[in-house]
């Protein structure tokens, strides 16, 4: 196995636009918010030629931002995303088809005044993957591929349900023929019967088509089933990252616990106690993130050490890494 | 009709208002297109004006055999006649500004949307301050330093305008350009002119044809106005602000339909344009669908 | 004493453009004093139409079309609006999926809450605020008193969905309708709000009807669960029981569709198709054309309520002994 | 926030040294400016020691520089016409003006604000029905038509009120106002209805959109299942709600209607800038033209300017978040 696409101490930040006026005010003493937010800091990461790696955390944690950065759709602020060794991206556009992307909402991911025939077949055409007179055939085959009636190529996105939609936005991205695909949380805004489907078509491309995938999800149970190895991403940081099995049973990281534990699991046997128990306070805000380790407020284990200085990813003996003083 | 057009069509005859006010709109169009074939009396030709006909009320038989149903002006011309002349001009001044200043600004505001930094910044604070400034003060004194006739109308009308097809066209095309498709079409990676041609520009649209249609009316009206204050075209080619304007004198006598006719068929024209927008725009508004 | 709510054959339906859309159709359940009820549904299966039936704030062009709902032995159904508003907000309160989109951006926190406390029975602003500050302390907001004067963009979405729980809480209502509460929070939040749920309903004795797509959030939450699909209930009793061993072939198959039930890797048991649009639905039972287990009867005749106590609406529901 | 001031306040500097500098251009310099400084009947003598006086054989710049240096001294010019200081005469001119476009910004809100709630409230009552239909009217017939029909009407018909001029007037703080008095208010009446016609259509369409959206949201929604009657929600929620684009709509449509006087006030021949416009377009008084475009556009920028401020001072999401941007 080899890494065809790897992150290198990527880190994104969004900075706030500082005026002309509030450069003055700075000077006459005021106190101007020039905090920027830093999505993303110092991630390193290798995805494997073949592998799913499943990346998963909470909302504002910057998963997706990462994910954006692996896909060439946004440029890091440090470091290099490199696909087979080259940037996916020349200053701010991408320049490789070589990886594509599946997004979150398919209602918003198909532009509702194209037809999906046309939707699908407009970036091969436009990169010379296939010719315009051999179009039609190329989007009947993959419409067929991910379950559709190869007849709907002529229809308007709103002639679909959620999960057909979320189809075509599958046949999008692979037409493109990508040896990456990223999926940003491509089942989040289905129905759970509807999910199964999609999860079902995902596993199946996958193995059909031997590609390798970045999963990004919320969901743990959702990554943990379409993962091999799988990062936990907290406050712009993976704070823990390993083979899927191995993390979910035995998470190092206390953050990794507490975000298992907050699951509700199915109660099968009565519900008299809870079948979660939940991580306590908040999440800091992203602007100006605690000191040390940046779970420690929230941390059961933390210690004067970790409020201190932050912990280092670093990989233990079963070649998973922890970034945690006490794990 | 495609589909979608026709299922547009089913929800626009709904509203039975709109209907009549589209067939008005219709009715007036055509009445201004044909006006030489209809009008009785070609208003421009000063050798048809006789002093004897002037300010005679409506229904009055003229001395050449015209029966003048709406009367006749201060020189004499046939209201009617006037009007569909006038309506004429009106609707040209209107469409002609409205299509330039529609291109214009459409234009302006996409490219702000698209090109963002520092292009955006100086487009949309530019157009701002126009939008703050006046649209009337703005042509009354483009006028004033142009002079009179239909270029320099016409410029002024669109400098008065662009503005706000910049404004519709950037704020349609910031919301798309944040559009998961808009991302999807750049994730793949499409080249940058189809994504603003075919992926953002469609979807801008519908809000640039309700603008659209509510600035012709308001283009028409501002021509009225300017014509009105004395400010339009050339006493030679009466709008009908003009019309109305020469009237205005004779009203105090209780000679009003020298000013009343004309303009009611002004607010027949503006209101039916606008009941139109005004429909298109719920039709098009996603907040109010159900 | 009678259950606090009977709602027997409800049906709110939805004159659109395209037609009569029957969201809610035929529903009927009671709810006991202090009963935890969970209602899982997936997205249109009419379960948050039925929550607002409940409380009769159905959006126009919906409305009920008939049936009946018996609060405390009271017909809601047809109530004059101002004893309608009387009893919203005072024994029945309802919290919304979207913090974000609930609260009034440009008022205070305390502002809104006096507004919900004097909606009901005058009292001083003063007092008002007090109790707002003592509601939201119970929900877990620290330094509440202080915080009265925030405005809601100066919270996170957790702590907002707090402020409108206690919102909920004010008067002390018998019934708590939550619509999705936890759905737009993170996992680690929402886990923090069920379990404070769970203790305010024990504690106060409120009765709480829970709306979710989410199994696993009502099973660990709930007494007993009301499975909806296209606008009807097709299976309801215990939660565990229920759950171990549903008897409506839906309610298997939502749960076959959990990763969280499947080895990692392996295909999930889907069900096939995707839900009928409620414009024109089969004849027979709604769920036929996904069914593994339909016949013909299903097709062509509506099916009926079977096994009392534990309800499915099949005409071949899963054996109880499966399990 | 201070930021943000600062920076609207370097903003409006910008735009009216842009404005100075267009003015300039447009009449100093493609112009001949001489013409604009001096009467076109004056001697060959007095021209020449006017070129030299304003120093008009001096490069451009340093004409702009003067230019400049006479805006800031509050130097205008003199009118040709009736040779007076243009500065004095606006002046003279303004409160006339002012007066009338209060009156009727007043009058668009106080009427156009409840209407226009109620027909959000009630979107599908004959009321509300009427309500819009005056809306589009008021919206499309022309400012000068509506004045006209007015005059034509209250003043020659049924003789009520007086069709022009500005009548008796008393001074308050050195300026005649017309409201103190009844007689006054009789001749206030008429221009101030005819100009607000279009705010009211205005401020009803905005607040009966900014309602209709409102209500359908769920903040509304969840007042209701708090159990706030109706009437609450409308003052407490909704009126909350639209206030702040009202506001800011309210300022500009201050400064769109004191031009907007210009056709009103030839109409009902009131006394204002307006009016004086007019005169210094039609008898080609350029100083006039220049010093009133150069005033104008310093007020629109002030307006603006509070405006924007008014606008972060009332959104509390803006107010505290600190950036406004």
């Amino acid at each position: 196995m080899s890494a065809i696409l790897t992150a290198e101490h990527v880190t994104r930040r969004f900075s706030p636009r500082v005026t002309l006026g509030d450069r003055i005010a700075g000077l006459l003493g005021a106190k101007v918010d020039r905090r920027a937010v830093q999505a993303v800091t110092d991630v390193s990461l290798q995805v494997q030629q073949g592998e799913t790696l499943g990346l998963v955390g909470e909302s504002g944690c910057g998963k997706s931002t990462l994910g954006r950065m692996l896909a060439g759709i946004l440029p890091p602020s440090e470091g290099a995303v490199r696909l087979s060794g080259a940037s996916p991206m020349r200053g701010k556009h991408k320049t490789t088809t070589r990886i594509q992307t599946v997004f979150q909402d398919p209602n918003a991911s198909l532009n509702p005044r194209i037809r999906i025939g046309d939707t699908i077949a407009e970036g091969p055409i436009s990169h010379g993957l296939v010719t315009r007179a051999n179009a039609p055939a190329m989007v009947a085959e993959w419409l067929s591929r991910v379950g559709l009636d190869p007849a709907f190529a002529t229809r308007f996105p709103h002639q679909f349900s959620g999960g057909q939609r979320q189809r075509v936005a599958i046949a999008r991205a692979l037409a493109m023929q990508p040896e990456v695909l990223v999926c940003d949380e491509p089942v989040a805004s289905l129905d759970v019967s509807i999910q199964a489907q999609i999860l079902n078509l995902f596993l199946d491309l996958r193995q059909q088509l031997g590609l390798t995938c970045l999963f990004i999800s919320h969901d743990l149970s959702v990554v943990r089933h379409v993962s091999d190895r799988v990062a936990v991403m907290y406050l712009g940081r993976i704070v823990e990252m390993g083979e899927a099995a191995k993390v979910y049973a035995a998470p190092r990281h206390p953050y990794t616990q507490g975000l298992l534990d907050s699951v509700p699991k199915l109660m099968l046997g009565g519900n008299e106690g809870l079948s979660f128990k939940p991580i306590s306070g908040e999440l800091p805000s992203p602007l100006s993130p605690p000191p040390g380790c940046a779970f420690n407020p929230r941390c059961p284990k933390a210690t004067e050490l970790c409020r201190r200085e932050r912990p280092p990813l670093t990989a233990r003996e079963d070649g998973t890494l922890v970034a945690c003083h006490h794990a | 009709m495609s589909p979608a057009l026709s299922a547009f069509w089913q929800e626009y005859r709904e509203n039975w208002i709109a209907v009549v006010a589209l067939a008005v709109v219709a009715i007036i169009v055509a009445a201004a297109l044909f006006a030489p074939w209809i009008a009785p009396q070609d208003p421009y030709d000063l050798a048809n004006l006789e002093l004897a006909n002037a300010r005679r009320p409506p229904g009055f038989v003229g001395s050449d055999g015209y029966v003048h149903w709406l009367g006749t002006d201060a020189q004499g011309r046939d209201l009617f006649s006037a009007i569909l002349y006038g309506l004429r001009i009106s609707l040209q001044m209107g469409i002609a500004a409205g299509a330039v200043a529609l291109t214009i600004g459409t234009l302006l505001g996409v490219l702000a949307a698209h090109a963002g930094g520092k292009v955006e910044a100086g487009i949309m604070r530019l157009v701002d301050l126009q939008l703050s400034f006046p649209a009337i003060l703005l042509a009354l004194v483009l006028v004033a330093v142009l002079g009179q006739g239909r270029v320099p109308l016409i410029i002024a009308l669109v400098t008065a305008q662009y503005a706000y097809f910049a404004r519709t066209a950037y704020g349609a095309a910031t919301a798309e350009r944040q559009k998961d498709y808009v991302e999807a079409a750049r994730a793949t990676p499409l080249p940058g002119r189809r994504v603003v041609f075919r992926h953002i520009l469609p979807n801008c649209l519908p809000p640039l044809i309700v603008v659209g249609t509510v600035q012709v009316a308001n283009a028409i009206a501002l021509e009225a106005t300017l014509s009105f204050l004395g400010l339009g075209l050339p006493p030679t080619e009466p709008s009908l602000g003009m019309l109305i304007a020469n009237g205005f004198q004779y009203m105090m006598s209780g000679r009003t339909w020298i000013s009343v006719y004309p303009g009611i068929a002004l607010i027949v024209l503006i209101v039916a344009i606008n009941v139109v927008g005004d429909q298109l725009r719920d039709q098009f508004n996603p907040r109010l669908r159900r | 004493m009678s259950a606090l709510l009977e709602v027997a054959q409800l049906r709110t339906h939805f004159l659109t453009r395209a037609g009569v859309v029957k969201a809610v159709e035929g529903v009927s359940f009671t709810l006991e004093r202090g009963e935890i009820l969970g209602l899982v549904g997936e997205s249109g299966s009419g379960k948050s139409v039925t929550g607002f039936s409940l409380i009769g704030l159905v959006d126009p062009p919906g409305r009920i079309v008939s049936g009946s709902i018996r609060f405390d032995g009271q017909e809601l159904v047809g109530l004059a609006p101002d004893r309608m508003r009387a009893l919203r907000g005072k024994r029945i309160a309802m919290v919304f999926q979207d913090p974000a989109a609930t609260l009034n951006p440009v008022l205070t926190i305390g502002a809104q809450m006096a507004l919900a406390v004097q909606a009901h029975g005058g009292g001083s602003e003063r007092a008002a605020r007090d109790l707002a500050a003592r509601t939201l302390t119970r929900v877990g907001i620290p330094d509440a008193a202080a915080r009265l004067d925030a405005y809601p963009h100066e919270f996170s979405g957790g702590m907002r969905q707090r402020v409108a729980i206690a919102t909920a809480l004010l008067h002390g209502p018998e019934l708590i309708i939550a619509d999705e509460p936890t759905t737009a929070l993170d996992v680690s939040i929402q886990a923090q709000i069920l379990a404070e749920m769970k203790q305010l309903a024990k504690q106060s004795g409120t009765a709480l009807i829970w709306i979710s797509h989410d199994l696993a959030t009502v099973s660990s939450l709930a007494d007993r669960v009301l499975v909806m699909y296209a606008g009807r209930i097709v299976e309801s009793g215990p939660v565990a029981s229920v759950l171990r061993a549903p008897l409506h072939p839906y309610t298997r198959g939502l749960l076959d569709s959990l990763p969280a039930m499947a080895r990692p890797g392996e295909k999930l048991n889907q069900i096939p198709g995707s839900t009928p649009s409620l414009l024109s639905l089969p004849p027979g039972c709604p769920f036929a054309p996904r069914c593994p287990r339909a016949t013909d009867i299903c097709r062509s005749d509506p099916p009926v309520v079977t096994q009392p106590g534990r309800m499915a609406l099949c005409h071949h529901p899963l054996e109880m002994a499966a399990a | 926030m201070l930021g943000y001031i600062i920076q609207r306040l370097l903003q409006a500097a910008l735009v009216m040294l842009a404005m100075s500098a267009l003015v300039f251009v447009g009449v100093y310099a493609i112009g001949n400016p001489i013409d604009v400084l001096i009467s076109p009947d004056a001697t060959q003598d007095i021209r020449e020691a006017a070129i030299r006086h304003y120093g008009l054989d001096l490069p451009l710049w340093q004409q702009y520089l003067a230019f400049l240096g006479r805006l800031l001294r509050g130097d205008l010019g003199t009118s040709f016409v009736l040779n007076i200081p243009v500065t004095d005469l606006v002046f003279s001119r303004l409160p006339a003006t002012l007066e009338l476009a209060l009156a009727s910004v007043l009058i668009g809100a106080f009427i156009g604000i409840p209407l226009g709630v109620y027909a959000g409230y009630r979107p599908e009552s004959p009321l509300s029905r009427g309500i819009m239909a005056f809306s589009v009217l008021g919206f499309s017939v022309p400012t000068f038509w509506i004045g006209l029909i007015l005059i034509l009407t209250f003043a020659v018909n049924l003789d009520w009120l007086p069709a022009g001029d500005r009548g008796p007037t008393v001074e308050v703080l050195g300026v005649g106002w017309s409201f103190l008095t009844w007689e006054g208010l009789q001749f206030l009446l008429l221009p101030a209805l005819n100009l607000s016609l279009f705010k009211l259509a205005m401020m009803i369409r905005l607040s009966r959109a900014g309602t209709r959206e409102v209500m359908l949201s769920d903040t509304v929604k969840f007042a209701r299942a708090a159990g706030l009657s109706e009437l609450t929600i409308l003052r407490r929620h909704v009126l909350r709600l639209i206030s702040i684009p009202l506001v800011t709509v309210f300022g500009l449509e201050f400064g769109s209607t004191l031009a907007f006087a210009v056709v009103t006030e030839t109409i009902f021949s009131w006394p204002g800038v307006g009016k004086l416009i007019i005169d210094s377009i039609t008898s080609l008084d350029r100083p006039v033209m220049v010093g009133y475009l150069v005033l104008v556009a310093f007020l629109f920028v002030t307006i603006n300017l509070v405006v924007d401020l008014t606008y972060a001072l009332l959104d509390p999401r803006l107010r505290r978040g600190g950036r406004a941007a």
